[in-house]
């Protein structure tokens, strides 16, 4: 007689994990209803429904605020932290969601992949900031690139676009392994895949702080990890897959991917490594450093706007990682302040540029802004506060933030980082301002004024060439700058909402 | 009688606003109805002032943001009264001299005025080092698009240099700011900007220098001084005139008042460590300053140069370090602003009748048939070049007085700036209003309108040196309290040595 | 308000509110308007100073000392600064000659400046600067001395340079200002350093302190004073801060007869006089002053021989008088200075009236080389200027020769090296009466100019073009240089009455005071005085008559030797001054003193502006602060792009260069 | 046991995969190598796994073998892709975007 192999069937906190679910599923929906016949469904229906599942899933996170439990056998942990980031995924999915409508890439990739690839990305993020388990990490890492590999690639007929696809994945795989083998030094050097666990072995004192498999473990897992945040000098893919990925694309990577690498950077570091600190913490602060100079002066002198914003989200990386370096809660949480920040401007920037890559067929160069503050003044306003903001001057949400931050270093005994990061944003004023002086100090440019005012009907042909797309309609997008940019203000004066959610999460990491 | 202070400060934004959403032709009214509405809650300020009070009036405290122990708390004393009124006086006369003009964007022209008048009121009035801090730099913006879109030759390189090299001193200011800030911060009274708490705290010395080198660093960059003026020229020749007179009158002197707001209070060991390489950068630019005033022949850049050598004076009497030197500092900011905005209006009628040279080698003979105009413009001249009766050189002697007490030889080499000041000042004058009658010259008097804006300033010039007093006994109180704390607090840190027996 | 504080307060006001008058109505005023309502102003504030006087007798000997205060003026943080008047012997007797004088010479304008197109402006100036002048001398404190002190200088420097087209005029006029702004400096370093010790501005508080305040010589106090002299020498043309006065020629005359005769540059004989407390306590600052003044009067002496520029003879001989007052007062001869400073407004007013008289009569032209034989054509000038003359080369009984002995008198009494003060000044006597009478013989005697005839004939010379004498371009008569009509006295009744009234008074001033009969300024001026230990001496008889005997010789020497150079011996200059050459040369390029500020002073400055200028602005403040900051961040920028080669194979290399650094980094950490 | 070796070996893996995506202009060649790096660092976990007796990182390593075949996958699609547009497989001459 043979017993009955009795499997428990694992419990399984749905409500945890129904935002998670949400992007799943929508991904799923989406990639089905992609298959319809109905352009209207294809081109209309898709988008909104990612939409409405990033809609729900956000309203998942707003419900589940304040639960801190541990998921799928303590592989995920749900709490503020990821919570809080989750909304930011979703708020950035949004965006670039209203900014592919109607955009060329999605034509040429078929609708369903194009809109499922975004979603699956996000929910790779999701899974990557909730990870606290090693394989989870790598799991969410590779999740949430995949996708994007194949998103930059989207507009077939751009060779750079294929290019930047093809050299985000080599150089994204490349850094992956250099992750996966820290990682693997990791657990060989604390025998453990759960944060916890390691977090116990490097508490439970002993030399282990200073052996060198978790060091070289640290190391690697700095380099892995640093390359998807853009960290110098692990940052040189940035530029190029910015300036050739699909506009929307690069405005989703800027914001989200560093979001999520620097959310799973914070749990990685501040709970699991937090004893290592002593280690991490020198050479982190000088790849901070390094990153801030490197950033802010290589985005000098740029004529396209996306590779000089490419830069800058270099530089910005530096700014966070001095949050992280001081391995304090306030650091904590001024490195997430500062991501919300970050995102706010930047999708604020990106729906200026995407706008005039269809209004005037200079594409993202400068020149394309010229004399905006007379002939568009719901673009220009955005632009300019979005640069302003990033250059941190005050009553935006980009001083408070960067007060946030250096108040943090200063705080943990790094009073050198907080000087070289204003030093940095002396330098960066040179090309925020370059930007403003183009909107409101050029002469606008014939074409510019053609465009705008010609907005000539839909070609039946689906798929024309930039010029073709560059006469749509775009309310959506015009909506997303001036949404984004009254955001920027509204943070900079009113920032005490931001606050109180980033000392929840911050209040979540109870190891610091 | 409650005058809440933030009023006089959003009011000109709000105008400034409402200026950007009406219809063109009404946006100067708007704007002027608005500094005129400041100008009146400045005056109600001065006359409703308790000149026997030391300490904060009509103080507004909220918490800004509570994470960052950020007040918004802006409060009157005898520091910035009268700055306040300086800069609201100046605001509605200038407003009014660009109603004269037609701008293109008038909206835009208008609305960045008043954000500029807010930010300065806002950083004059700020008790909190970090609102300070906001202001301060807030300040740049709108002179960044006044300068870069209505501005003048080569403006877009001019305004970049500018805000760059001013921010550059800002930015470390912000660093220092918030390491003030959180240094002071002990354990169990928590976070906070707010002065009236920093000053309860101490500082240790060593930390103290770099903090007062990064504020000092700013504010001398602002002002300018020798020799930070790199950006001055540049700006200077690009900025419509009457943006350039509330920059040369009002901007440079929210600096110096950083000074004494911030430095002397706040970072007392560091004031006297420094004090004798504050001294010396200011003799540097009186004296450079003047040298160039003499020298260049662009009238502009006159004026300009004989800023910094007046802004030279100021830190002087700062950084005497002693009740006199800061008295005369506080007054010579006032007489500067109010002397130096005129002067700048005054070039541009000479440059309306110069055939728009402002090159003062094509001018000469102005006077000829203005004698109006060349009376003002001589009592502006005399009251430049400080001349006894002048409320300037009140400022001026209490100046040299207090700097003639702590470091003599200064004292005596920075007195011949008085004389250099004589020569620029009226080769100045010379050169425009007498000697032959330039080639492109034609002479005309004062028009009614110009009157509207010069008469009363000049007037102030004279009011103010009848009776200085009025200032003087108003800012004594909390003069005396500020600057003898910077030091008797080093008295306290290094006690006085014993006699040896 | 006691009656003196009143008279005093008007005597300042009036001219002030003449002033403003003026300067408001005086576009309405038809025809000379402007001019009697200036001189009424001036009449009255005379009035009110006879008012003062008489007031001030009328109080108690010791209570003669009276301050009038009208509000707070800069009194905080340790310094007490009021609008406050010091009205005193000393004070009446300055504005009593101040506003005397004045008034005189308003009225002498009324004629000499009409037709001029800035009539109006000039007596809106000529008021301020009385008004000024009085500032200066009621000042109750530091502070207010200070004031007056530079609204003088200002107001000077508007009337020199009245003629602002002519950049002589107006060169002349900042070289004027300028100087005595090194006046003021010097007088407000002065200040400080008597302040800080006394802590006080005000004068009757500082004086009484002083003596515990100050050890005799302190080091302080002989600073603080010498500085008060740099200020003293700027306003009174002393050297080597005399330049400006001869240049200050370049204004109307009228304007050199009050400023720079009569008042103003006599302000430092004042100051010193007034701060005697001080000086008393710093001998050797006393002693500084009656050095220059006693080297000035015999510079300025020489020049007056070689300079042929009528109305700067008269200026040097101004300067060198003031060399004697200055000397008198720092020596302790207060009353004998300011004694001679009254005689000497006087004769000195007048002479200058009459040189521009003759000067009218040549249609602008000063060079005495073009003068001659105006004795028949100029009757009356002639007549003026030789009793001035007489008065200031102390021929008895004028007024300069009782005021000019006494001086020499004390100075020969104190005894010791003032001795050679004391033959100093008879040497300068001596010079006196040449260049004196040089002047009058060349410009009246020998044959006529044409400008002459043509006067005799009745009417007078016009030249068809101006042009400015001193340096020949043409005028632009817009301004009404020189007016389209001249004026002389022979014409004018304003003039004849100006000029007839000091005439008189110089003739009879020096009644006043004569040696062991009349002391009537000694003892009015007592009370100011009254603490001083130099202010009583009676010399002895022998030394007095020994001096009157001297000074009548000499100056009788003098008149002598210039009647046989230039008249005698027609030729007989030219041989001398052949024969003395290089001491011709000194003279007659006043001792090189202009080459010399400027080689000093001037051109070190404008060297040091155009180096700031041309170099140092672009070299190190652009160039190594602005362009090295962004020189430093561009190569930064070139070489992270040039790192960005878009080599895929590159960036993975870059990025497992950067993995192994770190690694070995953490390795070594171990 | 002593698992120095296997660590030698999988270093020794991984050095040669990044030699690889170094050295090879071919993307295909690249992406193999790509996988020799992965591999090692399987290796890598799979000893440790032994060296400590549990098996999560024997379970790492199953799911970064899937991870490593989606990858792959992907940077075939791609290669594919660009030929289909007759783009140049060699990733030298990928240098549109640069500077």
């Amino acid at each position: 007689m043979i017993p009955f192999a009795k499997v428990a069937a694992p419990d399984v906190d749905f409500a945890g994990l129904a935002p998670l679910i949400a992007v799943f599923g929508g991904a799923l929906i989406v990639l089905m209803l992609g298959l319809l016949r109905s352009r209207a469904a294809r081109e209309t229906g898709v988008p909104a429904l990612s939409v409405l599942s990033l809609v729900i899933a956000i309203g998942l996170s707003i419900w589940q605020w304040g639960e801190r439990t541990d998921l799928v056998a303590g592989a995920l942990r749900l709490d503020e932290l990821t919570l809080s980031l989750t909304i930011i995924f979703c708020v950035a999915g949004i965006a670039s969601i209203l900014l592919s409508w109607r955009h060329v890439a999605p034509r040429e990739a078929a609708h369903g992949e194009y809109y499922a690839l975004l979603l699956t990305s996000i929910a790779g993020m999701i899974v990557l900031v909730a990870a606290q388990n090693l394989v989870s990490v790598f799991l969410g890492l590779e999740l949430l690139s995949i996708p994007l590999y194949v998103l930059c690639a989207t507009e077939m007929r751009r060779a750079s676009s294929l290019e930047s696809g093809l050299k985000y994945l080599v150089i994204g795989s490349v850094g992956s392994a250099t992750l996966l083998y820290g990682l693997a030094f990791l657990y060989g050097a604390t025998g453990a895949t759960d944060f916890k666990d390691i977090a116990e072995a490097l508490g439970s004192g002993g030399d282990l702080v200073s052996d060198p498999l978790l060091l070289a473990g640290i190391a690697l897992s700095i380099v892995g990890l640093g390359f998807k945040a853009s960290v110098a000098p692990f940052h040189q893919w940035t530029p190029d897959v910015y300036e050739g990925a699909p506009t929307p694309i690069t405005a989703f990577m800027a914001v989200a991917t560093k979001a999520a690498a620097f959310g799973i950077v914070l749990r990685l570091f501040d709970v699991a490594l937090i004893d290592a600190a002593v280690d991490w913490g020198p050479p982190l602060a000088a790849l901070a450093a390094f990153t801030i100079v490197v950033g802010n002066v290589g985005a000098l002198g740029q004529s396209s706007l996306k590779r000089l914003l490419a830069y800058s989200s270099v530089a910005q990386a530096g700014y966070m990682l001095a949050g992280v370096v001081v391995a304090s809660r306030l650091g904590l949480q001024a490195t997430l302040f500062y991501i919300a920040v970050y995102l706010v401007m930047n999708l604020a920037a990106f729906a200026v540029i995407v706008a005039r890559e269809r209004e005037t067929p200079l594409g993202d160069d400068i020149a394309s802004l010229d004399g905006l503050g007379a002939t568009r003044p719901a673009l220009a306003w955005p632009m300019t506060i979005a640069m302003l903001a990033l250059a941190g001057f005050p009553a935006t949400a980009g001083f408070i933030g960067k007060f946030y931050l250096i108040d943090a270093a200063v705080d943990g005994d790094y009073a050198w980082l907080g000087i070289v990061i204003v030093v940095g944003s002396m330098i960066s004023l040179a090309y925020y301002l370059k930007v403003v002086a183009a909107i409101w100090m050029r002469p606008a440019a014939e074409s510019t004024d053609l465009a705008v005012l010609t907005p000539g009907p839909e070609p039946l042909l689906a798929g024309g060439s930039d010029e073709a797309t560059g006469l749509r309609a775009q309310g959506e997008v015009v909506a997303v700058a001036v949404f984004f940019g009254v955001l920027t203000v509204v943070l900079g004066v009113v920032p005490s909402p931001l606050f109180d959610v980033v000392r929840d999460a911050g209040a979540a990491l109870g190891l610091l | 009688m409650t005058l809440h202070l933030s009023f006089a400060v959003w009011l000109p934004l709000a105008f400034g606003v409402a200026g950007l959403l009406a219809p063109p032709r009404l946006a100067p009214k708007l704007a002027l109805a608005g500094t005129l509405l400041v100008l009146g809650y400045a005056i109600a300020y001065v006359i409703d002032f308790d000149s026997a009070n030391a300490g904060l009036q009509h103080v507004t405290d909220e918490i800004w943001i509570g994470e960052l122990g950020i007040h918004y708390k802006l409060a009157l004393d005898g520091l910035n009264l009268f700055l306040v009124l300086l800069t609201a006086i100046l605001w509605f006369f200038c407003t009014l001299w660009a109603s004269f003009g037609a701008w293109e964007k008038p909206r835009l022209f208008y609305f960045h005025l008043a954000l500029a008048q807010t930010s300065v009121l806002g950083a004059l009035l700020a008790q909190d080092l970090a609102l300070f801090v906001v202001f301060f730099d807030l300040m740049l913006v709108p002179f960044f698009f006044l300068t870069g879109i209505w501005g003048g030759a080569k403006r877009v390189h001019a305004t970049m240099k500018l805000v760059i090299y001013t921010l550059v001193g800002s930015l470390l200011m912000l660093t220092a700011a918030i390491a003030t800030g959180v240094l002071a911060a002990t354990g169990e009274d928590g976070l906070s900007f707010a002065f009236s708490d920093l000053a309860q705290r101490t500082i240790e010395s060593s930390t103290q220098n770099w903090l007062f080198l990064a504020f000092a660093a700013a504010f001398l960059v602002k002002m300018p001084a020798f020799p930070f003026h790199g950006w001055m020229p540049d700006g200077y020749k690009a900025m419509p005139l009457p943006v350039l007179a509330l920059f040369s009158a009002v901007l440079s002197k929210v600096a110096a008042y950083g000074f004494l707001r911030i430095c002397l209070p706040l970072f007392p060991d560091a004031s006297e460590h420094f004090q004798t390489l504050m001294l010396l950068i200011a003799l540097f630019s009186i004296l450079y300053g003047s040298a160039m005033a003499f020298t260049t022949t662009h009238a502009r850049l006159i004026l300009g140069y004989s800023s910094i050598a007046q802004l030279g004076f100021i830190v002087l009497g700062i950084f005497a370090l002693n009740s006199q030197g800061a008295q005369g500092a506080m007054l010579q900011a006032f007489n500067h602003g109010l002397v130096v905005a005129p002067a700048f209006f005054i070039v541009a009628l000479l440059s309306a009748r110069a055939d728009g040279s402002e090159d003062i080698r094509d001018m000469g003979g102005l006077g000829m048939r203005a004698p109006v105009l060349a009376t003002f413009f001589l009592i502006v001249t005399f009251a430049t070049l400080a001349m006894p009766g002048s409320s300037n050189f009140v400022g001026e002697f209490l100046i040299l007085l207090g700097v003639f007490q702590t470091k003599l030889a200064i004292a005596l080499i920075a007195s011949t700036g008085v004389v250099l000041a004589a020569v620029y000042a009226l080769r100045l004058y010379i050169r425009t209003m007498h000697n032959r009658t330039g080639p492109r010259v034609e002479s005309r008097e004062l028009s009614l309108r110009d009157g509207l804006v010069l008469v009363p300033l000049v007037l102030a010039i004279l009011a103010i040196a009848v009776y200085p007093q009025f200032a003087l006994q108003r800012s004594e109180p909390t003069v005396t309290s500020i600057v003898p704390s910077a030091l008797e607090e080093k008295a306290a840190a290094a006690p006085l040595p014993e006699a040896s027996p | 308000m006691s009656s003196v504080e009143l008279f005093a307060w008007l005597t300042l006001l009036l001219p002030l509110a003449g002033t403003i008058v003026v300067a408001l109505a005086g576009r309405r005023l038809s025809g000379r308007g402007a001019g009697y309502v200036a001189t009424g102003a001036m009449t009255l504030s005379f009035a009110s100073a006879v008012g003062a006087l008489l007031a001030l007798q009328g109080l108690h000997h010791e209570e003669r000392q009276v301050r009038a205060v009208a509000w707070d003026y800069a009194s905080t943080v340790g310094i007490d600064a009021q609008i406050s008047l010091l009205v005193d012997p000393l004070s009446v007797f300055m504005i009593l000659v101040v506003a005397g004088v004045s008034t005189l010479i308003h009225l002498y304008s009324i004629a000499y400046l009409d037709s001029d197109r800035g009539y109006v402006r000039f007596f809106a100036f000529l008021n301020f600067f009385v008004f000024s002048m009085l500032l200066l001398v009621l000042a109750g404190n530091f502070l207010l001395l200070i004031v007056g002190w530079a609204f003088v200088g200002a107001a000077s420097y508007m009337l020199i340079s009245f003629w602002y087209r002519r950049t002589t005029a107006t060169n002349a006029g900042i070289k004027a200002f300028v100087i005595n702004v090194i006046g003021d400096v010097g007088l407000v370093l002065g200040t400080f350093f008597i302040v800080r010790h006394t802590g006080s501005l005000d004068f009757l508080e500082t004086f009484e302190g002083i003596k515990s305040d100050f050890s005799p010589n302190d080091a302080d106090l002989v600073a603080g004073c010498v500085l008060l002299l740099v200020g003293a020498f700027a306003k009174s043309a002393q050297v080597p801060l005399h330049t400006w006065l001869p240049d200050a020629m370049e204004g109307p005359t009228p304007v050199s007869a009050l400023i720079h005769a009569a008042t103003m540059v006599t302000a430092g004989v004042y100051l010193i006089a007034r701060m005697h407390p001080l000086f008393e306590l710093a001998p050797t600052a006393a002693d500084v002053g009656a050095v220059i003044g006693c080297l000035t009067l015999l510079i300025a002496g020489t020049i007056a021989i070689a300079v042929t520029d009528l109305k700067r003879v008269i200026a040097y001989s101004t300067m060198s008088q003031i060399g004697y007052m200055i000397m008198a007062v720092s020596a302790g001869a207060y009353a004998a200075g300011l004694f001679h400073l009254m005689t000497h407004a006087f004769f000195k007013a007048l002479l200058f009236m009459a040189a521009g008289s003759v000067i009218a009569a040549m249609a602008g032209q000063q060079n005495l080389d073009r003068m001659g034989g105006f004795k028949r054509s100029l009757p009356f000038t002639y007549g003026c200027m030789v009793i001035g003359g007489l008065a200031l080369a102390g021929i008895p009984p004028f007024s300069g020769f009782f005021s000019k002995d006494e001086i020499l008198l004390l100075i020969g009494d104190r005894g010791g090296w003032y001795w050679i003060l004391y033959v100093a000044g008879y040497v300068g006597a001596f010079l006196t009466g040449i260049y004196t009478f040089r002047m009058i013989f060349r410009a009246f005697w020998g044959d006529s100019v044409p400008e002459a005839l043509e006067l005799e004939e009745g009417h007078m010379h016009h030249p068809d073009v101006h042009s400015n004498p001193a340096n020949g371009e043409i005028e632009d008569t817009e301004v009404g240089f020189p007016g389209p009509e001249h004026h002389i006295a022979e014409r004018e009744p304003a003039m004849k009455i100006a000029m007839g009234t000091l005439a008189l008074l110089a003739i009879v001033g020096g009644l006043l005071q004569i040696p062991k009969v009349t002391h009537v300024i000694d003892h009015f001026l007592e009370p100011t005085f009254a603490e001083s230990a130099l202010y009583e001496r009676d010399p002895s008889d022998g030394l007095i008559s020994f001096g009157l005997i001297l000074g009548t010789i000499v100056g009788l020497a003098g008149i002598a030797i210039a009647y046989v150079v230039w008249v005698r011996k027609p030729g007989m200059a030219a041989r001398v001054r052949a024969r003395l050459r290089p001491l011709h040369g000194l003279f007659a390029n006043k001792w090189y003193f202009d080459e010399l500020i400027g080689v000093l002073v001037v051109r070190p400055a404008q060297w040091f502006g155009s180096f700031a200028q041309q170099t140092f602005e672009r070299v190190f403040v652009n160039g190594v602060l602005v362009g090295g900051a962004t020189g430093l961040v561009r190569v930064g920028s070139s070489a992270v792009r040039a790192a960005q080669t878009g080599f895929l194979r590159y960036y993975a290399a870059m990025l497992v260069v950067g993995m192994v650094g770190l690694t070995m980094y953490f390795l070594l950490l171990s | 046991m002593d698992i120095g070796w296997y660590l030698a070996v999988s270093a020794l893996i991984f050095t040669i995969g990044a030699a690889g995506v170094l050295t090879r202009r071919s993307p295909l060649v690249v992406l193999l190598c790509l996988e020799l790096m992965l591999n090692a660092g399987n290796l890598a976990l799979i000893a440790f796994a032994r060296m400590h007796g549990n098996a999560d990182g024997q379970i790492f390593a199953i799911v970064v073998m899937v991870v490593a075949a989606c990858e792959v996958t992907v940077g075939l699609g791609l290669i594919v892709a660009m030929h289909r547009r007759k783009l140049p497989i060699d990733v030298d001459e990928l240098r549109e975007l640069q500077g």
